[in-house]
C-alpha cells in the first residue's frame, strides 16, 4: 500500500475531486497549505509597511491506496491537476506499513476499499 | 409628496443669492424639529453605503472581499466630491425638463437658507447619499471580474449621466416625469430600477466570472451579509422617513412602511423556502429583506401599512423565483442585483400605482382607490427609467472599454481582486510573509 | 411616567375613528420634536434584534452561527407581522384588566392622530420593536439544539400568549399592574424578567446540549460578541430614551442613565474579573454591558444618574456570580438569558423601587425617598411576571412538542445547525462543494 | 461657535441649585428640536468608541485582537464612570483658567434644567463620550504590547490630568485658549492632537513591539478595518454636528462637511495610492476617511463646504507620506495614530484658522477672509497642547511604570496578549480545548 | 520508529486525546482536514445555487512514536475514535527513518520521549 | 529521495524561510497544525467556564529533498527553528518511493529540482 500525497492548486480541486471520484477513487483527505515554488511573488502594501507572500495557497491530497490502483491514482490525479503553468505541484508516494479502518478494525486492502453499497445509503 | 415639496421647494432654491450668508429671514423658516430628522437620516443613509459593503463582500469569494467592498466604500469618496461639484447641479438645477444645468456647481448659492423647511445644504447632503449608494449598488452586478481603475471611471461617469438626470426627471420638480404625476417616494425608479437595470447591463457587457457556471461559488462569510442586511434596514428608515423632509406625519408613515414591508417579505420568503427545500436560508433571510426594503421604497409614504405588509409580501413571489431562475441562465449579474432592486422596484413602483391613498397621503390614488390611471403612469416611468438607464450605461461601457480594459487577465481573476488590484488580502495571519525592507522593496520592484 | 403618559394617551387611542384620516385637528396636536426623536428610537430599538443576533451568534460555535442568528433575524419578519396583526391590539386594545381585544387586528383605526404627541402609528411602530426582541432573547436559552420550525411556532405563540398580556398588565393604562403603580420604564418586567423565565424554561423543556457538561463549548468569535454588544448598547438608547415617548427632560434622563448604568457595570465586573482570575474577559466585558443596560431598564426615567450608576454597580454582583455558578448545574441555559435578563431585570426593577426619586421624574419615590411601599410593588409585579411567563412558557412548548418535535437528532446536532435547518454554511471558502447543475440537483433530491 | 455657548451657558450652570428638582421655568427654556439631536448625536459619539475598537482590532494580529478592542471597550466603562465623577466637574466647572474644580463632582447639580436650550445633564453625556473615545484613541500606538492593567491606570489618570484641563482650556468658556478666541468646533486640538501627541509619547516611552521591523506585522481582518471606518463616520455626524448642541443652520453645516471632507481626503488618497503603486488599498481607504474626519473636526462649523473639501483634500497630502515614512522609522506608533489624529489634527486646526468664513458661522474669519491673526492663535494652541499633552503624558507614564510593569514579558508578547491578559483568543473552533470541571480547575490553578 | 497518522471525526478529538494522554502519549501534532469517504452527502443552497458538500471536517493526528509504542498508540487510539458509523477515518502508519527534536538536537527514540518533569514545570 | 517533515513555532517561520532559501531550498509545502507537547498549559475562562487549552500553534513544514540535500536542509532547519525552549518541536524524515512534477510529469531528483531560472521570472 501506498500514500499519495498531492500537492496542486486550490482552483483545480474540483476537476481533481471530479476525476478521482470518477475513477472510483473516493477515500481521500484534503488539507490547506502554502507552498513555495516557482511561483510569481507577490508584494503586498499595508500602510507604510511592504511585504513579500512567500507562500500561495495550495490543497494537498492524501490518499491511500492499495498497489494495483497506484498507477490510475496518479495518472488520474495528475492529469486533472495539471495547468503546464508554473506552481502546478508535486506528487509524492509514501510507502505504508499497515492501514486500519477505525470504524470496523479492518487491516490494509480491505481498510481502503470503499464501501460502495453503504456509501449510497 | 416628496416631489411636490421639492416642487414648492425650488423656485426658493434657484432665488437664492449665490451669497454664502446665512440670511436671518430664511432661517427663521427652518424647523428645528425636522432639521433634526433630516440631519440623523443623512447620516443613516450614508451608513448604507458601507453596510452595503458588508451585504455584498460577504456574498463574494474571500479572495475579491476587499475587492468588493471597495467598490462600495469608494463611491463614498468619489461620488460624494462629484455631487458636490457638479451632481447635485444636474440633478436639482433648473435645466429643463430632461436636465439640471450647472448653476449651483461647485455648491454655489446652496447655503443654510431655508429649502422647505430645512436647509438647502441638508437637502444637497441628503440627496447626496442617495447618489453614492445607487452607484456602489451597480457593482454587485460585476464583482470578482472587473478591473477597478474601469469601475472607478464607469462609477464616475455613470452617476452624471445617469443618475443625475433621471434624479432630475422624478424630483427635481420641473421635468417631465414629476410632471406626469409619478409616484416615487424615495426612489424606487430613481435609484433601484435604475441602478438594477445598469446592472444587468454590465453583467452582459464584462460576461460572466470565469468560474460561473463552472464551480461552486459560495458566500465567504453569511454573517457579514446578515450584518449587512441588519445595517441596510436600520439606514433605510432614514432613506424612506428622511424622504419627507419634515419630522411630520409622513414621516412617521413612512418609517412604519420601512418597518412592515420588510418583515412581510421575510415571512414570505420564509415560508417559499420552507416549501422549496424545507430549509430556511440565512442568505434568503438577508435577500428577503432587502427585497421588502426596496418594494416599499417608491410607496412608502403613499400606502397605508397594511396596503405595505401586502406590497411586501407580494413582491416576495416574483423575486424569490427571478433569483432561482436567473442561477441557471449564463446571465451572472453575481449578486442579483437585478433580481432584488430592478425587479423589488419594478414590484413596488407597480403596486404604489395600486396601493396608493390619498386618505394617508392627502393627494394621490391608486388603482384599488379609484385612479386606474396611475397605474399606467406608474408603468411608464418604469419603461423610460429602464430605457435611458439600460442605453446609456451600455454606451458608457462600451467607451470605457476603449480606453481602458474592463477585466483582468483570467490568471488575475483566478488569484483574486484583492490581492490584484488592492495588494491586500481581507484575512491574513501574517504567515509566511516577509517584510521587506527598503532596499528589498526598490530592487524586487525592479 | 411611561405608563401615565400611556394612560393619558389611550382613551385618545380607543376614541379614534377607525378611518385612516389624517385629521387637521389630531395633527395639530403633533409635536415634530417629539416625533423626530420617536422616529429615530423606533429605527434604534429595531437595530437592536441584528445586534443581538451577533451577541449571541459570537458565543456559539461555528457550525451554529447561522441557525442562532436567524432565531432573531426570523423575528423582524414573524413577530414583526404578528404584531401588526394582532399583537399591539392584543396589548393595547382596551380589552379588559388582563388583555386586550381585537378592536385594532390588523391595525385598523391606528392612523396618524396623535397619541400624545406623536402619531399613533409611530407608537405601534415603536412597541412593535419590543416584541420582536423580547421573543429574539430567548433564543439564547435553547441555541445550538432546537428544531428551527419548532422554534417558529414557539416565538409566535410566545408573543401572542406571553408578552402581548404582559404588556398590557403593565403599558396599556388600564390594566392591573399599571393601576397598582408598579414602575417598569421601558420594559424590566416586560421585556428582561419575562424573556428570562422564558428562557429557563425552556432550556429545561428542551434538555442541554449533548455535549455539555462534556466538553468544552467556547465562543467561535469573540468580536462579533463585541460588535453585538456595542450595537445593542447604541439601540438601547432608542429603547430607553425612546421610552419617554417626547424629546424631553425625562428622554435625556433615561438615556444619561443608560449611559452610566452599563459604564458602572462594565468598571464593576472588571474589578470582579480581576479579583478573580485576574484577566479582565472580553466575553465578560460585553456580558457586564448588557447587563447594567437590562438593569437600568426599568429605572431609567425614574432615578437620578448616580443612582444609575449605583444600580449598574450593584447587579453586576449577583450577576456575575449567577454566570459563573450556572455553568457548574445541569442547567443549560446556554447563552446565560436568565443571569443576564432575567436575573439583571430583578435587581433593576427592585432597585427602582429603592431609588425612584419624585424630584426626577415628576412623581413616584422610591424606599430611599421615603416609599418604601413602591418596592413591595416592584417585588409583586416581578413575581407575577414570573410565575405568569414560566407558566404559559411551559404550556406552549409542551404543546408544540406534541406537534412537531423540539429537538433535532443527535446526529445532527453533532454537525451543527447551519448545515441541517438552513442548508448552509456561515464561513465557506468552497473547496470541495461542487456546483449542482440542474439534472444533478434533480438526481441527488431522488 | 461652541465655545462661545458655553460661555454663555455656564454661569447657568454655575448657579443651579444643588438640588436636582426639574426647574418648571428652566424646562421651559429647553428646546425639544435640539434635545432630540442631543439626544442622537451623545448616542452616535457613544458609537464611535465600539467602532473605534474594530478599526483598530482589525488592524493588529488575530492573537492581539481582544486586547486591542479592550482597550476601547474598557474606555467605556471607566472612563465613562470617571467622568461623571470627576472628569466633568474638572473640565467645566468654574474653576480658573487652567482647569475646573471639584464642583459638580459626583453630578452634583447637574440636573435637567436647560443650558442653553439642551437639559444641563445632556451636555454632560455629550462631553462625556468625547472623553471616553480620546482616551481610547490612544490606545493604538502602544497595541500588541501594553500590560491591561497598565493601561488600565494609564488612561484613568491620563483622562483627569490631561483631557480634562486642555477640554478646560479650550471648551469650559472661562479659561485661557478659549478667551484667546482659538477655534476648535469639536476638537481637532482637545482630541485629537491630544490624543495624538500622548500616543507618540506613549509608544516612545513603551518601546517597539519585538517583531517590529523584523516582521511583516499584517492586519489581521480588513474587513472590520472598514466596518470601524464606516461606523466611526457615522458617528462621527453627531460629533461633530452635535458639537452645534442645536439642530440648527451650524448642526447642518457641520454635518454636511463632515459628509464632504472625508469624501474629498479618500478621493485624493485614491490619487496617491494610484500614483504611488497602482493599487487602492482598502486599509488606506479606511485610514482616509479617518484622516479627512479629523481634519474637518475643528473646522466644521466655522468653514463653508467647499472649503472642508479642499481641507479634506489638503490634509490627505501630509498624513499619506508621514505613514509611509513612520513605518521606516524606529518609532512604533503602531497604528499610527499620530500620523492620522495627531498630524490630521494640526492640520485641521492650521486650515480652520485659514479657511474660517463669517459669512457661515456668524462670527469667525481666517487668513482667506482677512483676518491672518487668527492662524496665529490656531498655531498657539496647537503648541500649547501638544506641550501640555506630551509633558504630562510622559510623567503619566513613568509613574505608572514605577508602580507596575508597564509591559509584558517577551514570551508573553510572543503568545499575544489575548490570552496573556484576557484568557481569551478572538476566534477558536475549540479544537483541542478541554473543560476543567471545578476539581481539574482546582489542581489546575494550583 | 513510526509515524502514525490517524483521520478522526473532529467531535471525537477531546475523547482521542484524553485517551492517549492516559496512555502517556503527550507528543502528537493535529492539523483540521477534511476528507471523503463514505459519508452521507449534504446538499447546501445559496440563492440559486444548489451545491453538493464532497469533504466532511476531520482531524488528522500526526503522533510519532518509538516501536514498542506503537501498538498501544493504535490501539488506544482506535477505540476512542470509534463510534461504528460510517465516517469514523483511517489510520495509516508510516516508516520513519529518522527524528530529531529541534530544541536539543536529540535523534531518534530519544527525540520522542516526553519530557514528563520538564512537561509539569 | 526522503521527505522532511518539520514541526515549528510559527514565530519561527520567518526565520526557517529565510534560511532555506539561503540555502537554495525553496520548494516545500507549509500547514497551519497544533500540536501537544511539553509545552505550559493554558487555561482560558469564557462565562462560567473554564477549559484548558491542550494544543499550540503550530507550523509543519514538508520538504521534498534529494538525497545529497538531505543534510543541509535539516541542519540549516533545526538551525533556524531553535530557540531552546521547550516546544522547539520535531524533525520527522520520511522515505519517499517517488516523486512527480505535476506541470511536466518529470519524475523523482529532476521532480525537486527547483526551475531557478523560471523562478525569477
Ligand atoms: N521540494 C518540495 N517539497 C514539498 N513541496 C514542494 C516542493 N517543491 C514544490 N512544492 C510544492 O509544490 C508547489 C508548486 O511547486 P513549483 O515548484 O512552484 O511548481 P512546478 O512544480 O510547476 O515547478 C509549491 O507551492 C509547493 O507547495
Ligand atoms: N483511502 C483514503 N486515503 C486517505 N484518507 C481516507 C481514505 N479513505 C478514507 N479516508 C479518510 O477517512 C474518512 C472517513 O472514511 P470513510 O471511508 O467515510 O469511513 P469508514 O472508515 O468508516 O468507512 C474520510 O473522510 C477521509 O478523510
Ligand atoms: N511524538 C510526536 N509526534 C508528532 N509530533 C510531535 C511529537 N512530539 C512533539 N511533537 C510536536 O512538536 C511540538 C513540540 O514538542 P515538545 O515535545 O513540546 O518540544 P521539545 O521538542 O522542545 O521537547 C509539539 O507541539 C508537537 O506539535
Amino acid at each position: 500500500m501506498k500514500l499519495v500525497r498531492a500537492i496542486i492548486r486550490p482552483e483545480k480541486l474540483t476537476d481533481v475531486l471530479t476525476a478521482l471520484f470518477q475513477a472510483e477513487i473516493t477515500g481521500l483527505t484534503v488539507t490547506r497549505v502554502r507552498g513555495h515554488g516557482g511561483e510569481t511573488e507577490i508584494v503586498e502594501t499595508y500602510r507604510g509597511t511592504t511585504a513579500k507572500k512567500e507562500l500561495t495557497e495550495k490543497i494537498m491530497l492524501d490518499i491511500g491506496v492499495s498497489d494495483p490502483v497506484l498507477d490510475t491514482a496518479i495518472e488520474t490525479l495528475v492529469a486533472a491537476a495539471r495547468t503546464g503553468e508554473v506552481g502546478d505541484g508535486k506528487v509524492f508516494v509514501l510507502p505504508v506499513e499497515k492501514i486500519y479502518r477505525i470504524r470496523t478494525g479492518e487491516e490494509d486492502v480491505s481498510a481502503v476499499t470503499p464501501i460502495a453499497a453503504e456509501a449510497s445509503a | 409628496m416628496r416631489f411636490l415639496l421639492c416642487l414648492l421647494a425650488l423656485p426658493a432654491l434657484a432665488l437664492a443669492e449665490p451669497a454664502f450668508a446665512q440670511d436671518a429671514a430664511a432661517e427663521s423658516a427652518l424647523s428645528g424639529a425636522d432639521t433634526a430628522w433630516m440631519l440623523i437620516s443623512t447620516a443613516l443613509v450614508l451608513l448604507m453605503t458601507p453596510a452595503l459593503a458588508f451585504f455584498y463582500g460577504g456574498l463574494v469569494r474571500s479572495k475579491n472581499t476587499l475587492n468588493t467592498m471597495m467598490m462600495s466604500f469608494i463611491s463614498l469618496g468619489v461620488a460624494g466630491v462629484l455631487w458636490a461639484v457638479f451632481g447635485y447641479s444636474l440633478a436639482f438645477g433648473d435645466g429643463n425638463k430632461w436636465i439640471g444645468d450647472f448653476s449651483m456647481a461647485f455648491l454655489s448659492g446652496v447655503g443654510l437658507e431655508a429649502d422647505g423647511s430645512i436647509p438647502s445644504l441638508l437637502f444637497m447632503a441628503f440627496q447626496g447619499t442617495f447618489f453614492i449608494i445607487t452607484a456602489a449598488l451597480i457593482s454587485g452586478a460585476v464583482v470578482e471580474r472587473m478591473r477597478f481603475k474601469a469601475y472607478l471611471i464607469f462609477i464616475s461617469l455613470w452617476g452624471l449621466l445617469v443618475y443625475a438626470p433621471v434624479c432630475h426627471w422624478v424630483w427635481s420638480g420641473n421635468a417631465w416625469l414629476g410632471d406626469l404625476g409619478a409616484l416615487d417616494f424615495a426612489g424606487g425608479a430613481v435609484v433601484h430600477i435604475n441602478a438594477g437595470v445598469a446592472a444587468v447591463v454590465a453583467a452582459l457587457v464584462l460576461g460572466a466570472r470565469k468560474d460561473y457556471g463552472r464551480q461552486a461559488i459560495i458566500p465567504h462569510n453569511v454573517p457579514f451579509v446578515l450584518l449587512g442586511a441588519g445595517l441596510l434596514w436600520f439606514g433605510w428608515f432614514g432613506f424612506n422617513g428622511g424622504s419627507a423632509l419634515a419630522a411630520d406625519g409622513i414621516a412617521a408613515l413612512a418609517l412604519v412602511n420601512t418597518m412592515l414591508a420588510p418583515a412581510a417579505t421575510l415571512t414570505m420568503w420564509t415560508i417559499l423556502d420552507i416549501g422549496r427545500t424545507g430549509k430556511v436560508t440565512a442568505v434568503g433571510a438577508a435577500t428577503a429583506i432587502v427585497v421588502g426594503l426596496v418594494a416599499v421604497t417608491p410607496a412608502a409614504g403613499f400606502v397605508s401599512p397594511i396596503s405595505s405588509v401586502l406590497i411586501g409580501a407580494i413582491t416576495a413571489l416574483p423575486c424569490y423565483f427571478a433569483i432561482q431562475w436567473r442561477a441557471r441562465t449564463r446571465l451572472d449579474d453575481s449578486l442579483d442585483v437585478f433580481a432584488a432592486h430592478g425587479l423589488g422596484g419594478i414590484m413596488g413602483a407597480l403596486l404604489t400605482g395600486v396601493f396608493a391613498e390619498s386618505a394617508w397621503n392627502g393627494g394621490s390614488d391608486g388603482l384599488l382607490f379609484g385612479n386606474p390611471g396611475q397605474l399606467g403612469i406608474q408603468a411608464l416611468s418604469i419603461v423610460a427609467v429602464m430605457a435611458y438607464s439600460g442605453l446609456v450605461t451600455f454606451v458608457i461601457l462600451k467607451v470605457v472599454g476603449l480606453v481602458t480594459s474592463l477585466r483582468p487577465g483570467i490568471p488575475h481573476e483566478g488569484m483574486g481582486l484583492d490581492i490584484v488590484s488592492h495588494g491586500e488580502e481581507a484575512y491574513s495571519d501574517g504567515e509566511g510573509i516577509v517584510l521587506l525592507l527598503d532596499e528589498d522593496a526598490r530592487s524586487s520592484a525592479a
